[in-house]
């Protein structure tokens, strides 16, 4: 027998504004818990976001040898530029080499005056390739490059920063788990109240004649509408919050790879209200069924 | 239409609520089922709807072998069967009109039915102004009324009726004793559980007593009791 | 010991529950309150254990002016009332012992008091075997009788009855009349909505006849009513 | 009136069996709401004590002429293992120079070759004050100080940290705040409902006879124990997990520093106890109250 559509919205809705309480409880608690695991997803995405950039910071230096021809260099020169691994490469001949001594030593004058002319320090290609993992590769092709002295990477900092962003993102994947577990948990646990507080209609329903679906839909419908309102919520939380974090944020230099797009805000939300109802509609069915058996 | 062999029932902690019953009751009959408070009248009654199991014997109701009904098959046997619960069992959250709207909603009756039927049958039990109520807004014999126009309004092969006027003043117990009649003759088979001895002993119909769980007398065109005071 | 002046109550959406009511009993008085199905014998009795308010008028009882009453002795005032309700309203998570109980407790009764009293008064209603049972393992006689069991306990100044018998048999009822009888001859006030006409028949008691919430008859030694049937 | 306490016992007893499903609930409620809280307070309190340390690292180096006298070296020593504000003093003479240069330029030789001895590298101090706000008044003790070339400051890096530290610090803050109030909204609201299905029973006790208090008293000591096993139950699950998740961050040497002792996550224990008690006897009352009105 197919239920009606006009009496399962009827009955939805009036239920709704009957159990007012429960309608909020459940809704309260559907936002609060999504919101958490909203929070945690986007944390993992701005993290992911950050060490990316962290990570395409990471280079090697071809240094030549400071008396390197003009041949060799621009030999050097064409075939890093024909790799496609390599995503940026820049030049830094004797004077650029020179400068930068400087500025780094600015602090340590007795550096400095250990290097009289520019022509003392070698000129270098430094080479970003496209990830972070691709470092060792480039670099051995130039070691035995012809007026190549040296190949130097920045190995240490390279690992560092791999085991760190591989421990922050399982971990973030983690929180936003246990978080959704939790909220779920929590979901449920308040829908199995509301509906324990109704467990004498639904049995009277039964009584006179009502199916399990007839009698399952609209309490599901309500569920689903609890769980979106509760997600929608928790997403309108999220927009609301993040000009303020984002706001705070800005002012710490480390931490300014550190945000969130708007599409990836909108993504989450959606995430979050395709969760709400599904939470909503399947936990209601399933505590529902519990008192079914009359 | 009703036939119960050997039916026993035991609830935990009770001697019995039902020992040994056999009744057999046709098509169109009306019988009371009188006794003691406790005497198992309102398990006999929910014994047929399913609500409860019997321990042992076997049960038919309109045809069926209802030990052997699957569970998704109870709800269809239940629209078979009005019931005026003792306790009534309206549904809190719903008002007098939507209570007895259920009983056809449920059946899948198409919503002009309802809006014609509903309004006739509050109007029969005295209940037309009272529609926009919910049940804890009405005195007592208003919600035992609602109960009975629930069980009427789809016209039921089978009414079961436990104690339809225990709190109604009796000329009110009248009108709904000649409802009942009437409802009767157009052939609805009806038992119905009552401790009115007046009214059984005015309508001379059938008479089922039970005691303690046992069945002391089934007496056609029978009276109340042979209990004097 | 009662006394109403001028009391009306409406409830939303009700024409009137009670009109203009004036009565008075006098200590130790054993009065009938009858009357048609909403004619408002609940709503008089729950005025008087300020569950509801009146919309106007004044109420006295026990000697108190009740519509001066600070609510923080609203308790007390109920102490000196004992209530049978229409729903029995008994408390579902305890059993029948504890729901007897109940009442002892909440007025600081020790413990010897309430282990000695509460079996003898469930005796006294037929239900020294049920004392575990939870309500919802009563029927629907047995949960009236806890809770007329309940309303009995602590020997109350006041006893109100809202249809005590109305889902009890005959002879059941009888025993209760009985009870209800002996208590007011020990000095309690009694006050019992009812629709049974034989008990009122047979007592010959006052009796207070409502109708649409006016007072339509009072008359010592009264009768059920004047409809014929 | 006094209420007997062995009437409250037993009531509150009996109905935390009689409502198991409101007991688990409430129970659950309370678990996984103040694992959050506690958690949050946990993590504050170990990014407090890495910053700490983090910062301890905080120093200044202060470099004699290359051609200081032993007597100008000694007498600075003096000065500033005399100073209260400092922690640690290493001096580093023109041998440990030499090889600290040859380390930090192993990967770029064509530095190293610009230093032939040791005796081209000034002698230093490495000072590490009590607290990193105190580096800047350290320093400048010694900007004139005989035979003193120049005091370098970690000044970047400083300000970095201590921005970093400020930042991580409020925000934990704010999470922690956030989850209690979420944690305490979530257990009213199972309190909540949890009476709510049971206000007709409240509503009968009223009109037996019982005074609010009466009635209220079990209620909240049921609230409490409900609170005090959730309560406990988190407690426990933090205890239970922090051995695991302080052995995945062992493996990451930038978060070494980041742990929590058993004391702490005692204290914080306590708190959560305390927490659970109050939120679950105070919202009970509460709860309570609101169906007391008959
Ligand atoms: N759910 C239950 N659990 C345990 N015992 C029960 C249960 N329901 C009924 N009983 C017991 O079974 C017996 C028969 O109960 P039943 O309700 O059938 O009586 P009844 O004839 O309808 O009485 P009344 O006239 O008072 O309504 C009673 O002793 C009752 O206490
Ligand atoms: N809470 C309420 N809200 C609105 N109307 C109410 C409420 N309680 C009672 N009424 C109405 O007030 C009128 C009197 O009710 P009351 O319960 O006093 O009647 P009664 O005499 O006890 O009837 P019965 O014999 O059927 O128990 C009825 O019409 C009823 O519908
Ligand atoms: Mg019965
Ligand atoms: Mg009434």
């Amino acid at each position: 027998m197919a239920i009606k559509v006009d009496y399962v919205a009827r009955e939805t809705f009036s239920n709704l504004k009957r159990n007012a309480l429960m309608t909020a409880a459940a809704v309260l608690t559907v936002a609060v818990s999504l919101a958490l695991v909203g929070s945690a997803l986007l944390v993992r995405q701005a993290v992911s976001r950050a060490t990316t950039q962290w990570k395409g910071g990471v280079e090697l230096s071809i240094f030549m040898n400071p008396d390197a021809t003009a041949d060799e260099i621009s030999t050097i020169d064409r075939q890093v530029h024909d790799m496609p691994e390599v995503k940026k490469v820049t030049y830094v001949d004797h004077t650029a080499a020179y400068d930068e001594f400087v500025r780094i030593f600015r602090d340590s004058p007795e550096f400095k005056e250990s290097i009289q002319t520019p022509d003392q320090l070698p000129p270098s290609f430094r080479v970003v390739p496209q990830k972070a993992e691709l470092v060792d590769s480039v670099g051995q092709r130039f070691v035995n490059g012809a007026g190549v002295r040296q190949v130097v990477y920045a190995r240490d900092t390279i690992k560092t920063i791999l085991k760190v962003t591989r421990f922050v993102t399982t971990f973030l994947w983690i929180v936003a788990l246990v978080a959704l577990m939790a909220a779920s948990l929590l979901i449920l646990n308040t829908i199995q109240l509301a509906i324990f507080a109704r467990r004498r209609e639904v049995g009277v329903m039964k009584l006179v004649g009502a199916t399990n679906w007839f009698i399952r839909v609209p309490f599901m419908m309500e569920g689903l509408i609890q769980g979106l309102i509760g997600a929608a919520a928790a997403v309108g939380l999220m927009i609301g919050l993040r000009p303020f974090v984002q706001g705070q944020l800005k002012h710490i230099q480390l931490l300014q790879q550190f945000f969130v797009t708007s599409s990836q805000v909108l993504g989450t939300g959606l995430i979050l209200l395709v969760l709400g109802s599904v939470i909503g509609a399947a936990g209601s069915a399933v505590a529902v069924t519990r008192f079914l058996d009359v | 239409m009703i036939r119960l062999e050997h039916v026993s029932k035991t609830y935990k902690g009770t001697t019995a609520a039902l020992r040994d019953l056999s009744v057999d009751i046709a098509k169109g009959e009306f019988v009371f089922l009188v006794g003691p408070s406790g005497s198992g009248k309102s398990t006999f009654l929910r014994l047929l709807t399913k609500e409860e199991r019997p321990d042992d014997g076997r049960i038919w109701v309109a045809g069926k072998d209802i030990a052997h009904l699957s569970s998704w098959k109870v709800p269809f046997l239940r629209r078979n069967i009005g019931c005026v619960f003792q306790d009534f069992k309206l549904l809190p959250n719903k008002n007098v009109f939507e209570n007895v709207a259920f009983a056809l909603e449920v059946i899948g009756r198409p919503k002009h039915v309802i809006v014609s039927q509903v309004p006739q049958i509050l109007d029969l039990v005295g209940l037309a102004k009272k529609r926009d109520n919910l049940p804890t807004e009405l005195s007592g014999g208003e919600q035992q009324r609602v109960s009975i126009a629930r069980a009427f309004v789809n016209r039921p092969l089978i009414l079961l009726a436990d104690e339809p006027t225990g709190n109604l003043d009796p000329s009110t117990s009248e009108g709904i004793m000649r409802l009942l009649d009437r409802i009767n003759r157009t052939g609805t088979t009806v038992l119905m559980a009552t401790h009115d001895r007046s009214i059984v002993d005015r309508m001379r119909r059938r008479v089922i007593e039970l005691d303690h769980g046992q069945l002391v007398r089934d007496q056609a065109r029978g009276v109340y009791g042979v209990a004097t005071n």
